[in-house]
Order: C-alpha cells, then structure tokens, then sequence
C-alpha cells in the first residue's frame, strides 16, 4: 500500500464549476477490480480526469524469497504469481534456468509444453472473458466460460493432479509421462470448444450494447503501447502485428503454423476481438500438436543438483497476459543469485491512468477488464 | 344491534368485494413477488447451464420462505448519522405505491379490487409514479456518496422513460377511447384485435419503458453491482432491504398487467370471437392437467421420500384445480363462470409470458452506460413514441373522415412510424461515430 | 574486463556468509524421475565452471564505441546474449542513442542487481528490444551506492513504474524521476528488501506494530 | 356515515402534515409532509367523484413538481444557510398577519350564518355518484369551449422548457471548455 493515511473520498480542490472534484475510491475491495488493487479516482462530475494505481496489497517478496532457495525449490512459487495461467510461468522460469545451464529439453517434453500451455493460455482468457462480461454486466457468459475452462482442468489435473498451481514441468523437461488418453481427452476438448466459441460470440460480438459500451473505450494507439511497455493482446489490438511465439520462437512454436491477430484502433472491442482470435488459434495449435507426440526421453541431461556457471541470462515468453521475462544472475551456487520476474501485469497496469481519462466511471469498470491484470502477478 | 353496527355492517355488505381483494393483494402478493424471484433464478440458472437453488425443499420450491424468513431475521444497521424517518420510511412508499396501483387492475374479467374506476388506467400509472419518490428519499436518507449517485441516476432514468411510457400509453388509449380498464378489453375483444396489432410500435416502446421503469436488464444502473455496489440499496438491510425488493418485482408485475391489458387484450383468450376456435376454452384446464401429468411423471424420480410425497401433492393440486375449470362445463348454470375462471388464467398467462421476456433481456444483455441510457431515451424513444401518437391518430382521422379501412389506416401509418424511427437511429448512430471519432483525436471520450 | 574477473571470486564470498538463517540447500529435490534413463548417481559434478562471458565484437559494439568511446566499458557475451556494461555519467545520452538511432524502441525490463562487495555497489540491468530488427541488447551501469542515476521516463515512459520498484526495493534513487515513492511497500516502510544485508527474516517491526498493532509479523 | 368519516380523517390528516411542515427543521422531513398534504388532498378530491382532478393531482404535485423539491434539497448544500437565524425582527410582522388573517375568516364564517344552511351546506347539489364522469366532462369544456386558454398554456410550458434547456447548454458550454 503506497500510502496507508487517506480519507475514503475526499473533496479536494474546487473546479471551475465550483463542484468538487470528487476522490472516489475503487476498491481494494471492489468487485470489479480483479483482486486487491485501489484505484483513487479523480472524478469531476461523473468524468474521470485521472487515476492512480495504490497496490501492493498482495506483495510476498518472490524475488527475495529466490534468493534463499534453490532452483529448483523456486520452482513451485512461480506459479504463485499468474495464478490464472500457472503453466506459462512455470514454462519460462524452467526455459530460462535451461538456457542458463546451456541444456535444451528432449523434443518430446517441449511438444507437451507447449500443448499444455496453450490450453492454459486458452483457460487464461476464458477467465478473462468472463469477468470482463460480468462487470460490464452480461451475466451468461461467465458460466459458459467456466464451463469449458472446467474441462481444461480436468485434463490438468489428469495430467499433474493439480488444477491452478500445478508445478507441472521440471527444470530439463517434464515430471511426469503424458497420460494415456490424453491425446483423446485434448482433441475432445478442441473438437467440443469450436462450437463453444461460437456461443460466446452470438451473446456479444454482434450485441450492440456490447459495442456500445466497449467500442472506442480505453484506446491505446501503437506507439502509446510500446513507449508504456503494454504487450500482448493489447499491443496487437493496437494494430502491432507481433507474437513473441512467431518473432523468438521457444519450446515447439516452430513446429506449427498459426495467425497472429491484430486490430485496429486499440480499443476495448479490439482487444475482445483479439484474445477471441488468440484462443481459436490456440485452440489449432493444440490440434496440430497432439497429431505426432514425438517418442522419446521427457527429461534432459541435467543432474539432482544445479550448479550452473556463473553468469546471468534474460529468457521472456507470450504469456496470455504478454511477454513474460526471467532475468536470472547465477554465481555459480545451488542458490540464484538473482531472479527478476518482468510481470506483464505490472507493466499493462500502468497504461490505466492514460486509458481512462475523459471517460466515465462504468468505463474504468470496462478498463481494468480488458488490460486481463492478476494481482498475484502485479505484486509478485 | 345499535346503529353504529348496523352501519358497520351496511358497510361491510355493500363493499366485501374490494375488503377482501385488498387483503388478498395485500397478503399474497408479497409472496407471489417472492415466487417470481425464485422463477428468475431458476430461469437464470437453467440458461447458465447450472442448476440454480435446489436445496430449500424439493427443487428449492421452499427458497422464497427462506428468504422471507432470512431477511427478517438480519439486523436492520442504519447508518451512522442518517436521517432515520426518513430512512425508515422510504422503502415503505416504493412497496405501498406498487400496491395500491393494484388495487385498480384488473385480473380478470370479476377479479379486481376497485369497481372500475373512471380513470382506471391513469390510476395505475400515476400510483406507481410514486414509486420512485421511495427511491431517492432512500437515497438521500442514506446518506452515503454512492447511494446519493444511485438515487440521482434512477430518478433521471425514471422520469425520462415514464414520459416514453405514458405516451406508448396514450396511442392504445386513442384505440380504445376510454380509461375504463373493463372497457378496454371490451373494446379490442368488440375490434376482434389485440391492440398489439393495430399499434406495434407502441407495444415495442412501451415494452423498453416499462424494463427501464422498474430498474431492470440492460437499464438497471441505479444498481449496478460492478459500478455503485447496489447504487441507492447500499445502505439497505433485512426487511427494509426486502420492501425495496419486492416493490421492484410488484411493479414488475404491475408494469406486465397494465401492458396485458392495454396491449395483449387482458382476459381475452386468443382469437375471442372465432367460433370454431371455441376448444380453447378447454385449453387452460387442458394445460394444467398436463402439469399434473407432469408432476407425476418426476415424482418417480425424486431421491428423498418426502419430495415424492411432494410431487404427488402438487399433481393432485394441478387435478383438482383442472376440475375446477370444468365444472361449469358440466353444469350450465354455471356457464357464466367459464370466461370468468379463463379469464383469469388466460390474463396471468400473457403476464408470465411478459415477465419472461424481462428476465430473458436481464440474461443475455449487457449493462447501458448511463449517458447512453439517457441518450436512448431522449434522443430516441421519446421522437418515436410522439411521431407514433401523431401516426396512430391520423390513421383513427383517416377511419372517421375518408372511410378508410382501419387496418389499411393503420399499417401505412405504422410504416411511417418506422420510417421515422429508421432516420432517429440512424442519425442517433452518426452522431456516436463522429462523437467517437472527436473523442479518438482528444482524450474527452464519448460525449453523447 | 573489471566485471569479468567479479563474478568467478564472486561465489567463495557469498558462500561463505551464508547466515544459519537461511537455509542448508535444500534436503533432496523431487525424486528423481524414474523414466528417464538413470544417469550415474552423482553425474559429472561440476567442477569449478568455466566463465562463459567471452568479449564481443559486432558492428552494433563498433557503433557504440564509436559514438561513445570509453562510456562503454566493456561489450560481452554470455550464453550467446549480449549486453554492454555502461558507464553511468552517459546513460541519458546512451539511452536516448539506444532508442533513436538502433531503434531499441522497447525497454522490456529496468531492474538492478546488488553487490555488496564491490565500490560501485549496484548494477542496473535494462533490457532493450527492437521491434524491427528483432534483437535484445542488455544495458548494465554499474553505480555507487549513494549515487543518483538520472531517471529515463522520458525516453521510455514504461521505466516510471519499473524506476519506482528499484527505488522500492534497493533504495536507488533517480534524478528526474516525475513522482518517486514506494510502489509496492507501504510508505512508512523502512529499509530496501532485496539488498543482500536485508536479512529474508527482517521486519520492519516499527511500521508493523505501528499500523498492525501487533509486534512482529512472524 | 362512510363519507364524513373519510372527509375527517383526509381533513385531519392534511392540516396536521400542513402544520407539522411548516414546523420541521430538517427540509427533507417538511418536504415529506408537504407530499403527505397534497396526498390528503387528493383523497378529499376522490371523495368529491373528482378523479381527474385526484389523479392529476398525484401526478402533477407529488409526482413532478415535489420531485423538484427534492431533488432542489438534495443538490442544494441547505446546512449553511439555516446556521443563521435571522427572523427575530419579522416574528411580529408575522404575528400581526396571522392575526389579520383570523379575524377575517372569522368575519366570513360570522356572515356565512345567515345564508341558508349555516353557509357549509349547499343545498340541492347532485349526489356525488350521480355526477357525469368527470373526465369526459373536463375534456368536452377544455377542448371545445376552452381550446384558446388550453392551446396557449401549452405554448408557454414549451416556452418555459426551451428556455431551461437553452439555459443548461450554456452551461454545460462553460463547463466544457
């Protein structure tokens, strides 16, 4: 909490109009803001003049906490901090510790990899859809969506017997062997999630309140997104033609083909449009995955005991929420050095207060939908 | 007896009709509203794939006592310095002004409470315009930022989509010539047309001013969960909490009969005066045979003893009420009784359809914003509901002067009507583009 | 080739002040995994490791040198990532090149590492991307413990947050920086966690018994 | 019997909500009882068979114009103004109208006496239900006999509301700037 003394909402200076310019206060218990973030909204009238992030509610010291663990012990809190889409943490953290012991995992465990992770990339976003529709106010699709990030679950849990933090994947490859059926189980889910995206899209993407109350809310041009920092989705939205599977292909990415989709003019129906396209294109990733599992060792040539040579590497991912980097110092111990987390959330967030000038309140409710932030990883 | 009795009981002879009506509404309405709450959840949970309330009684028939009994147990906080008679006071106008605008409704052709009164419709709605007047003392008396905001906004909501409303209303009254609820439904069953036909944009506009009206689907802003957090309730709890509550769903029901009878031709069942369509009168107790039938059917499949019992009640309800509509089938000197006892059900039949609707919109859309809304109803319903009055009495000119057909009237004049209502939206929709495109070069967004 | 020669004397230091509170490496990680082709208990231990950092030379150090001369102290290698150890004074002057000229138009990250045993204590990593030429450079300035690095906002707007979480956490403050308060700790929060005399058990017991109410945190 | 009962009770009801409105000092509390007399009233205009004049009554007062009140008391910060009480002087103006007042009502009932049913009584009117209903009768006078009045009422309310909305653009237009 940046600071802790603050009146709930206050009157300070007076405006033209002599009405106040009214503080309100969103949050950190408000329904809508995504976990524990208070955003102090300057309003004048019902009009947002400015916004200011207060967080660090859910602030547990990862970095620190690195520095007096192994690397292998790190591992699990990873998944801590994008509790929604666990897997790609964990996906980056054990490339990033591989690159720092020059040790590539065998074909056949980055094949799984990337399999698992676009299905979490794909429950990532039904999460996010969901939420979004519920704050602007459509109640039905936060069930469908949980419907079918159910059914991902499961296969998670088949797969690594946990559903959010799941841990799955070892520094040098994988834990566990793929489970029987689990090529089955991920094409019944493909086959079946086709249809499902279409029952999403009747309920909103024609609906004219929906782009009503998205369409032109919180825009963010090109080249607002890359001098904030704002990747993924919401740079694409904007019209940037940019995947960091496509640009520095890692895991299995090269082996499959998929479009990257952009928009137009970066604003909140764009990046609906967007992560709608992601999740299909995910979905056709997984389709041309599960075709041929390569055969196979699933654990590379790496000892019980890390000791990589000193030195430091920077290895970053597409997370769902954007790039998602690991800088780790190593000095020579079984310990880091140093682990930096680049969180995608933390860096998206700060485009809030330019997104959401001019607009109204109900708007900044549509806002922090769509810049899809999770505070475990804000916080870290 | 001395003289004070006897005119007690003169009293009592000459209006026991409208006492015990007043008492039934009074008594049961409260729970129907409660039962209405239960038919939404259930309806919202079946259309989100999940099962809504099941564990209070068999398939969660007994939620509403639950509720109830819940909500008068809860501790009834009033905030800190908030003005307490006031506070304690306003819910009670929002449940009264539903209620007694029932009181001039019809529920059939000889279910009503108040002897057709002269300005029978006007009644209605001038009562329930009083609703709101609960909201914003509510509001105010709570004395907190986010209700005052929530007041404010409903009442803005309130005003502008009641004048849409009233003049929806004024195009079925220029059809039916008269206020008289009773004449009315004579009145479309002597045209052998719903009004619904005659005047379809008044139908359509007077159907988005009454959601607007109770506060509800897209427009229920005041409420909001994700802005305001329950806008001018925020401070409500316990009873109060649930006087506001049912005074929404009342209304709810209140806004359905009135558009039932102006619109849908009351207790007219489908086609009155077809005479080889007359089985239709045997359709209602037909219908409530089948939900016995129904009821049957699950009472097999029911897990615990005791909702096999249940089950087997209700059917035997569903029979016995069938019967009741058969009776005077069998007897012909009860035959009067038949349009009575179909009246009813065909009149709480188009209701429930009307409901539906409202919940159906409550699933499936989205919030307005609040500029949006005011923009819809300002710039939009309410041209379209004046050019409608001016179309639907030029058509009733036409009739009357020149002799023209008085559907013919009508169909050219609602063309024209819509020919209107096509320019509103479409200069409705360039004025958003080019206040959006103003609003992408500056940061001021969407003015409206 | 000062930051080369650091890192090898780096370990036996760190090694040798590790506190009992912190704790022995861990007991034995996972079991390990019985598919994979058992390798020789106790696999080739590694000996002391070879340092990987071998000095670069590519046309985009010669700009640099050219343009800069001794401001780039020294351009290097390591696992076939490059990064330039910059001299502090020209950071503005270098940043503004990196984005202008080599079209590094995406600070990815801006973090700093601290090492206690050397004068300049803190080295700052900033990590640049380009979006048209599809590469990542890394910056690394060392700077004194009470220096004032000037603050990059408005170069790459995205360094104000990411400047208020180095502030936050190793207590660098920078020149320039619009509004530089605590991002992530509360205000009145003494001491900067992720410096290495910050003991992991540490509480700032002042401000917890202060706002809490209670004495410690534990 | 039915009747005077029911004229007692609106009568009581009304001037007792009258007086306590003048009385309160909380402006919403007098704003509630003013609404409570105009209801009252219109329950004695019921009782006369009047129900035009009922309903228009509930929904022109109670309905628009006490909403004005309200929402006047609502956006008004009131507390400053009541903090200073300046009406000692005009406590005896007050007194002599009040008591000017009086006696001239006294005077009025005093003279009504003579007039045939002590002056409350008007004899040989028609019983209220065997009256026309009111509202074809008010709509036949007021667009045939009264259409002139009526037509230009309605241009001077269309005045009035132009000119309000004239009145918030402008400054709907400084504020924007």
């Amino acid at each position: 909490m940046a600071d802790t003394v603050d009146q709930d909402a206050t009157h300070s200076n007076d405006t033209l109009l002599g009405a106040d310019e009214l503080i309100l206060n969103m949050g950190p218990q408000h329904p809508s803001t995504h976990g524990v973030l208070r955003v102090k909204l300057k309003l004048d009238g019902e009009r947002v003049r400015g916004a200011e992030c207060v967080i660090g509610y859910l602030h547990r010291g990862v970095e620190k906490i690195a520095e007096n663990r192994t690397y292998q012990q790190f591992a699990p809190y990873v998944d801590r901090m994008d509790y929604v889409a666990a897997i790609s943490n964990g996906l980056g953290y054990c490339e990033a510790v591989e690159k720092l012991l020059n040790v590539e995992a065998p074909i056949r465990a980055k094949v799984i990899r990337t399999i698992l992770t676009e299905l979490q990339r794909i429950a990532s976003h039904l999460v996010w859809l969901g939420t979004h529709a519920l704050d602007i106010g459509a109640l039905t699709p936060l069930f469908y969506c949980f419907r079918e990030r159910e059914e991902i679950l499961k296969i998670f849990e088949k797969y690594c017997g946990a559903r959010l933090t799941t841990h799955a994947f070892r520094i040098g490859g994988l834990q566990y062997e793929a489970y029987d059926d689990f090529e089955k189980d991920v094409e019944r889910f493909c086959k079946d999630f086709e249809r499902r995206i279409q029952e999403y899209v009747d309920l909103l993407t024609g609906n004219s309140i929906w782009i009503g109350r998205t369409r032109n809310v919180g825009v963010l041009n090109a080249a607002d997104c890359i001098a904030l920092g704002a990747t993924g989705p919401i740079l694409r939205a904007a019209g940037v033609k940019w995947d960091l599977r496509k640009a520095q292909p890692y895991a299995a990415y090269d082996r499959y083909q998929f479009e990257i989709p952009t928009g137009t003019n970066g604003d909140t129906y764009d990046r609906y449009m967007v992560r709608m396209e992601e999740m299909r294109q995910s979905r056709l990733i997984c389709l041309q995955a599960i075709e041929n599992i390569p055969e196979g060792p699933i654990f590379g040539k790496v000892g019980k005991v890390i000791k990589p040579a000193p030195g430091e590497i920077y290895h970053s991912i597409e997370a769902p929420k954007g790039i998602l980097g690991y800088y780790v110092v190593s000095d020579g111990t079984v310990q880091p050095y140093r682990v930096r987390i680049r969180p995608p959330s933390f860096i998206n967030l700060q485009a809030l207060d330019k997104m959401i000038r001019g607009h109204l309140v109900a708007d900044v409710v549509a806002v922090i939908g769509t810049l899809d932030i999770v505070l475990g990883e804000v916080d870290r | 007896m001395s003289p004070a009795t006897q005119a007690v009981l003169h009293f009592l002879q000459t209006w026991w009709v409208e006492l015990v009506s007043g008492v039934v509404i009074v008594a049961v309405v409260p729970l129907i509203a409660g039962y209405v709450v239960l038919v939404e959840r259930k309806l919202m949970a079946d259309m989100q794939a999940r099962l809504g309330p099941m564990r209070v009684g068999p398939h969660g028939l007994l939620q509403p006592i639950a509720d109830a009994v819940k909500l008068l147990i809860k501790e009834d906080i009033v905030p800190q310095d908030a003005d307490s008679f006031i506070f304690w006071f306003a819910p009670v106008i929002s449940m009264v002004a539903a209620l007694t605008s029932m009181g001039a409704l019809y529920f059939g052709p000889d279910f009503r409470v108040a002897q057709d009164i002269n300005i029978g419709i006007l009644f209605v709605i001038g009562v329930s315009s009083l609703g709101f007047l609960g909201i914003i003392l509510g509001g105010w008396a709570s004395n907190s930022h986010y209700s005052i905001i929530g007041a404010i906004r409903s009442t803005a909501q309130l005003v502008s989509y009641e004048t849409a409303g009233g003049l929806a209303i004024i195009c079925a009254l220029l059809l039916s010539g008269t206020l008289r609820i009773h004449a009315i439904v004579d009145a479309q069953s002597d045209h052998h047309v719903w009004f619904i036909f005659l005047a379809p944009v008044a139908f359509f506009t007077y159907l988005v001013a009454s959601i607007a009206e109770t506060n509800r689907a897209p427009f229920d802003l005041p409420e909001a969960e994700s802005e305001l957090v329950a806008g001018y309730m925020t401070e409500y709890s316990g009873f109060r909490w649930a006087l506001y509550f049912l005074g929404e769903y009342a209304n709810m029901i209140v806004v359905a009969s009135v558009a039932t009878t102006l619109f849908l031709g009351g207790w007219l069942r489908p086609f009155p005066n077809v005479h080889w369509l007359n089985w239709l009168d045997l359709l209602p107790a037909l219908f409530i045979a089948l939900v016995g039938i129904y009821c049957i059917y699950r009472a097999g499949k029911q897990p615990v003893k005791i909702q096999v019992w249940f089950m087997w009640a209700v059917a035997f309800a569903c029979f016995a009420v069938a019967l009741i509509f058969l009776v005077p089938w069998i007897f012909a000197s009860l035959k009067f009784a038949i349009l009575g006892l179909n009246g009813a059900f065909w009149f709480l039949l188009k209701v429930s359809a009307y409901i539906y609707v409202f919940m159906w919109l409550r699933f499936t859309l989205p919030r307005y914003r609040f500029d949006q809304l005011m923009h819809l109803g300002w710039y939009i319903l309410i041209p379209l509901a004046i050019v409608n009055v001016f179309s639907v009495g030029v058509a009733l000119l036409l009739e009357a002067e020149f002799g023209w057909n008085r559907w013919l009237a009508l169909i050219v004049t609602t063309a024209f009507t819509l020919a209107i209502a096509l320019f509103l939206v479409r200069s409705h929709d360039k004025r958003v583009a080019a206040a959006s495109s103003a609003s992408a070069a500056t940061s001021d967004s969407y003015a409206g | 080739m000062a930051d080369e020669s650091k890192p090898s004397q780096e370990p036996e230091s760190t090694q040798a002040e590790p506190k009992g509170a912190s704790p022995a490496p861990a007991p034995k990680s996972a079991p390990t995994p019985a598919a994979p082709p058992a390798p020789k208990p106790g696999a080739p231990s590694p000996k002391a490791p070879a340092p990987l950092q071998i000095p670069l030379d590519n046309d985009l150090v010669r700009r640099y040198r050219a343009r800069f001369g001794a401001a780039i102290l020294d351009a290097l290698e390591d696992r076939k990532q490059h990064y330039l150890v910059v001299d502090s004074a020209q950071l503005p002057e270098i940043a503004r090149y990196s984005r202008e000229d080599e079209k590094f138009d995406l600070l990815e990250d801006y973090t700093a590492v601290d090492w206690p045993r050397r004068d300049k204590r803190f080295d700052l990593i900033a990590i640049l991307y380009s979006f048209p030429n599809n590469i990542r450079l890394r910056l690394k300035i060392p700077i004194a413990a009470n220096e004032h690095p000037s603050s990059l906002v408005d170069i790459w707007p995205t360094s104000d947050w990411l400047e208020r979480e180095i502030f936050d956490m190793f207590g660098i403050e920078f020149a320039g920086h619009p509004g530089l308060k605590r991002i992530l700790l509360p205000d009145g929060w003494q001491g900067h966690p992720l410096q290495k005399d910050y003991d992991i058990l540490q509480q700032d017991t002042a401000w917890v018994r202060e706002n809490l109410g209670i004495d410690s945190g534990q | 019997m039915l009747d005077s009962i029911l004229f007692y009770f609106f009568g009581g009801v009304a001037v007792l909500s009258a007086a306590l409105m003048v009385t309160r000092r909380n402006a919403m509390h007098s704003a509630v009882f003013l609404i409570t007399t105009l209801l009252a009233t219109a329950g004695i205009f019921l009782q006369l068979r009047a129900e035009f004049l009922f309903i228009a009554q509930i929904i022109l007062y109670v309905g628009g114009i006490m909403v004005l009140f309200i929402f006047v008391i609502m956006l008004v910060r009131l507390d400053a103004p009541i903090h200073q009480i300046r009406f000692r002087m005009q406590k005896l103006v007050a007194v002599l109208v009040a008591l000017a007042l009086g006696f001239e009502v006294t005077v009025v009932l005093l003279l009504a006496r003579k007039l045939p049913g002590g002056g409350l009584l008007i004899q040989g009117s028609a019983p209220a239900d065997k009256l026309p209903p009111n509202s074809e009768e008010l709509a036949k006078s007021l667009f045939s006999n009264y259409l002139l009045p009526f037509e230009i009422a309605s241009v001077l309310l269309l005045v009035a509301m132009v000119g309000a909305v004239v009145m918030a653009k402008n400054r709907k237009g400084t504020d924007e700037s």
